[in-house]
């Protein structure tokens, strides 16, 4: 089931989870043995502490949801400080997804992480839709995104994912924009910008009117992303977006995608991620892949 | 230890607006905490992506069961109250913290409003076996709304307030006469958030120890997603993990 | 419960059907009284007769459904001796829905449309997704949308609504570009671009690999690109995407829409559009307000 | 005239893969054609949200009842076979174009595979009205896929075929020997497209007038959205609408 993604980041099998939905990990260790997924992927974090966005910051939408959370969280030296000497002995591949407000907030913070032996790799999030400026100007223009990735490149080391927003004409150019500024790879989708509104208070339900969708509601627009970009780009692409089983998964896959990740569907089961690595090799069993690597694009269109 | 475990519904009991549900358990029951909560899964509810947090209202251990007390406020909640015995329902628990106890001796108040009553029973059964009677306030819209109330009078003294009348004194439960007669030297809050607000000002003012349950809406129930964050003097934190129960002093009300 | 979008075309409530989920509506009159409706918009139709793409054309998703139609009709001239002498006379307004391969198709068929008196409108479908160059290089550009949407408006005199793209980066520029080019009034959201696959077969579940996505799914996002573009220009905003029910109905009008569209939820409950108007009739009577207009935009941030 | 009806589920047998389901409306039933289907709604399961077409499998207009024959393949059709008696089911109907009738003294043989044995059986019995005793063709994959055989036996001499043996003559409809033994003048045939696609084939052989019964993916089931469209001579057609009973000489087979 062994992923190599490139630059050193090899994955146990193709399942991590998605950033912002799993915690530190620690949140999740009654209920999956971390030991069983290809990585996780903590919570965006950004150069400086940050308080988020006031409550409320989550809205259910059909077969959805819609958050605002607004990236809040203690800052790069924290996490260095505090959290990464809990969780840098987890018997997986752990990667920090950075988020940032402007280039130089990007730049200090992998700096700042490409010091950490246990951290294999960063989920650059240049996606966020939630925070003013929160690396969403840097998301959906080909320009925005060269520069914050060549930038980046220069001081990380290790592997380097690039996040790419879905919320953008053109998915591929963007992905081939990161590609060219020597992205090892690019994960996608973030989440779709949405809104919901309390039709009794006729008012907004998220605290800052906007959020960011995600679930299984996304799951179509996620895949048609994934395959187009799949097929632009020469660097593995993670695919998530709405995956809630081993099924979705191999779909992800056979659309290009060389690795998955799993995000809300950890809110409803929190042990879907184990189930998931676990369906993808009985997938491969039953039709006679040898390899998972083997399902990589192999739709057949 | 966490588990996510099928229950079986074993008893059901009507209340109209709200149902009793007792629920057992195949697995060996973990240590739960009154105060403590569970995430339901509403199966077959398309409309109920999310899991639905509910306090846990009673727990037997050696029976392996759990009883909740669900209102019905929306299409969650109405799946979960239509649910008929011998079905299974998908719990997480026990998830967050629960009450503190109280010192030894000390007299402890218990306030519930509405269905916020629904933690304060298996609270103050513990209460009972640790050799406290509470006594407890408890109000409603009405007296339909003050469900298993002669089980509560077992558990402490039970005082009663009703928007209507209906039942007990007329008024909020602030407006209770036992606030002049007696004295407390802790009380627990559970209700609707302006009633909270209002006991936390009045034990402020009493300057008594205040503990409230709070209801935030939740994605995650693990401290995971952040969704679910109250404002506190340490900034914005997780009332699934780091509550549901906070000292009100914690707390920027 | 009257809004007059402009330009002559006045509803007597603002719940039309979307184009392509209500066929020439003759499907629907022994389930709904036309005269209960605002208004109704007939299926895509292009200068010339189109096939439309092989089946399979739709699969299910999470609380909505891809499509790939594909513009299947029989030509502007076709809809003019056979079907118009049909449905002319229905009690309701009668607006077309007029797609194109290129700018010479649009403006043809907008002259022929203008000839007919009992059209009060055309909804310029901008947007498809399906169709090789079927409009889409229009729709996701500031100067595709601005020329298709100036030349139509040299021929054609009525109401001309355009119909909006959700799959572009920033919506409401592409709503300011209709506006200055001569739209009366913009209507949002056409479908996000999906994809679904059989993981069994390995095979795309449909015939052209990507369709268009709607249903309750997409709401988040049409709700949020209604705010979006209502906060942007100055012409009525008509919102669709996802509408199922009076409640969500009120959501798009405190959003900024002075008139909705229902599409996919048609197809659940053949009866809806009316239960929908005559919910948001009763929303109104709830809350007090004496005009249905009171709503548009009534949303408190 | 079309309608939309909540009818309750009066009585159930389950046939393990399949289930029959009669249920009854309130509203008297307008005309139904054998061949013509309905929209079911399956309330409760997230997964489906669209309705789904199953064939109206037999009549009792006195009574305002229809039956089903539904096989679980996927979640709306499980979640369906596991509706209770009493359960509200709402559906569309009738929808589409049924079989034509054949003419005084015609020979007609009906043929159904798997599931697609569904239709006939309501076709079977209007025919018998007609005083038109049909030859039956069934075929399945094993002697449990023939459901209701002895009724369908009374209706009319019945054939069977099942591809391990267990029943009747073992292998294809197309293989059996009744071709062989008799000549119709008209075939109806339902079932895998396959196998449809044989009989219709064979029945082109033998220069016999055939129609066979499509069961395409469908959204709308009016004729609405186009997404059910077969190739034919006169260009992609709804099969919802114009079928799901098609002449195979209209086809593009
Ligand atoms: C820690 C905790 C313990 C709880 N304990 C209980 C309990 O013991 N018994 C019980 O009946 N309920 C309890 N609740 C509330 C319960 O979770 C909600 O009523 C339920 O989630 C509503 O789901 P629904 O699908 O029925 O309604 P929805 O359709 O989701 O919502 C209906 C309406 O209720 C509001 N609502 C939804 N969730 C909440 C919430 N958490 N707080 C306030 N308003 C909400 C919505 O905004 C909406 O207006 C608890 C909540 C929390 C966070
Ligand atoms: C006119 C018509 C009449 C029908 N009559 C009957 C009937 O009398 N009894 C009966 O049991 N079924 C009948 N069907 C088929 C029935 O509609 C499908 O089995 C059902 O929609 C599947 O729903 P699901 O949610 O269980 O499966 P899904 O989860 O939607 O699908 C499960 C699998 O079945 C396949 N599938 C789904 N729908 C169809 C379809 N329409 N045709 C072929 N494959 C399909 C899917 O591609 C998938 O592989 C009929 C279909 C049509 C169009
Ligand atoms: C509550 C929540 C918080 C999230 N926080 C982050 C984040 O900090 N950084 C990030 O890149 N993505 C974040 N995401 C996006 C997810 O990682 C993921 O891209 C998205 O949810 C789509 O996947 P899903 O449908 O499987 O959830 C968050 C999503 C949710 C639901
Ligand atoms: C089957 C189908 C066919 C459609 N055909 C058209 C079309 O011809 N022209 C058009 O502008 N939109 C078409 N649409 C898009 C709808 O009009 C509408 O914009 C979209 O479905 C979103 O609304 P909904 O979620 O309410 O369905 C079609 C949608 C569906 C589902
Ligand atoms: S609900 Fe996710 S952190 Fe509390
Ligand atoms: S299913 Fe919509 S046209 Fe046939």
């Amino acid at each position: 089931m062994t992923i190599d993604l490139g630059r050193g980041l090899v994955l146990r099998n193709p399942v991590m989870t998605a950033s912002g939905t799993f915690g530190y990990g620690e949140e999740y260790t009654d209920f999956v043995d971390l030991a069983q997924l290809g990585g996780i992927i903590v919570k965006g974090t950004t150069l400086n502490p940050r308080e988020g966005n006031p409550y409320p910051r989550m809205a259910e939408t059909a077969s959805g949801m819609l958050n605002c959370v607004g990236l809040q969280n203690k800052g790069v030296q924290y996490f260095i400080d505090t959290i990464y000497p809990r969780i840098k002995d987890f018997n997986t591949n752990v990667l920090l997804n950075l988020s940032g407000s402007c280039l130089d907030d990007y730049v200090k913070g992998a700096e700042m992480v490409d010091a950490l032996d246990k951290i294999p790799a960063i989920e650059l999030n240049v996606s966020c839709p939630n925070v003013k400026q929160g690396g969403m100007a840097f998301g959906v223009t080909t320009t925005g995104i060269s520069q914050v990735v060549s930038e980046v490149r220069k001081v990380y080391h290790k592997h380097l994912m690039v996040k790419l927003s879905p919320n953008v004409t053109n998915i591929a150019e963007i992905a081939l924009a990161a590609e060219a500024a020597g992205a090892d790879s690019v994960s996608l989708i973030n989440t779709l910008m949405g809104m919901a509104i309390d039709a009794e208070k006729r008012r907004p339900k998220l605290s800052v009117i906007t959020g960011g969708l995600s679930g299984a509601c996304v799951k179509p627009v996620a895949l048609r992303m994934v395959w187009q970009v799949a097929k632009a780009v020469k660097i593995p692409v993670v695919g998530l977006g709405g995956i809630s089983n081993a099924t979705d998964a191999v779909e992800f896959m056979l659309a290009g995608a060389s690795a998955i990740e799993i995000g809300t569907a950890n809110f409803i089961d929190p042990a879907v991620s184990v189930k998931v690595a676990e369906g993808m090799k009985a997938y491969c069993e039953r039709y006679g892949f040898q390899e998972i690597t083997e399902l990589i694009g192999a739709l057949e269109c | 230890m966490k588990q996510i475990a099928d229950f079986k519904l074993v008893e059901k009991q009507d209340f109209g607006r709200s149902v009793l549900l007792q629920l057992r358990s195949e697995m060996a029951l973990p240590d739960i905490q009154p105060g403590q909560f569970v995430q339901v899964r509403v199966a077959g509810s398309p409309a109920t992506y999310l899991r639905r947090p509910i306090s846990i209202h009673d727990v037997d251990a050696k029976q392996n069961e759990i009883t909740l007390l669900v209102q019905q406020v929306g299409e969650g909640t109405r799946h979960l109250a239509s649910a008929n015995k011998g079905d299974t329902i998908n719990m997480v628990l026990p998830l967050g913290n629960g009450f503190s106890l109280p010192g030894k001796g000390e007299k402890v108040l218990l306030v519930g409003g509405g269905i916020g009553i629904a933690p304060l029973y298996y609270f103050a059964k513990v209460l009972n076996g640790k050799g406290i009677r509470p006594t407890l306030l408890l109000g409603g819209k009405s007296q339909s709304d003050l469900l298993r109330l002669e089980d509560y009078q077992r558990l402490g003294e039970t005082f009663v307030t009703t928007e209507d009348g209906s039942l007990g004194e007329k008024g909020f439960v602030t407006m209770h006469s036992v606030w002049q007669k007696q004295s407390f030297d802790k009380i627990y809050v559970c209700g609707p958030k302006p009633m909270m607000k209002a006991v936390a000002k009045l034990a402020a003012e009493k300057d008594v120890c205040c503990e409230v349950s709070l209801e935030n809406l939740m994605a995650c129930g693990l401290g995971a997603c952040l969704c679910c964050v109250e404002d506190t003097v340490d900034g914005h934190v997780c009332v699934c993990k780091e509550g549901p129960v906070f000292n009100t002093r914690r707390l920027k009300w």
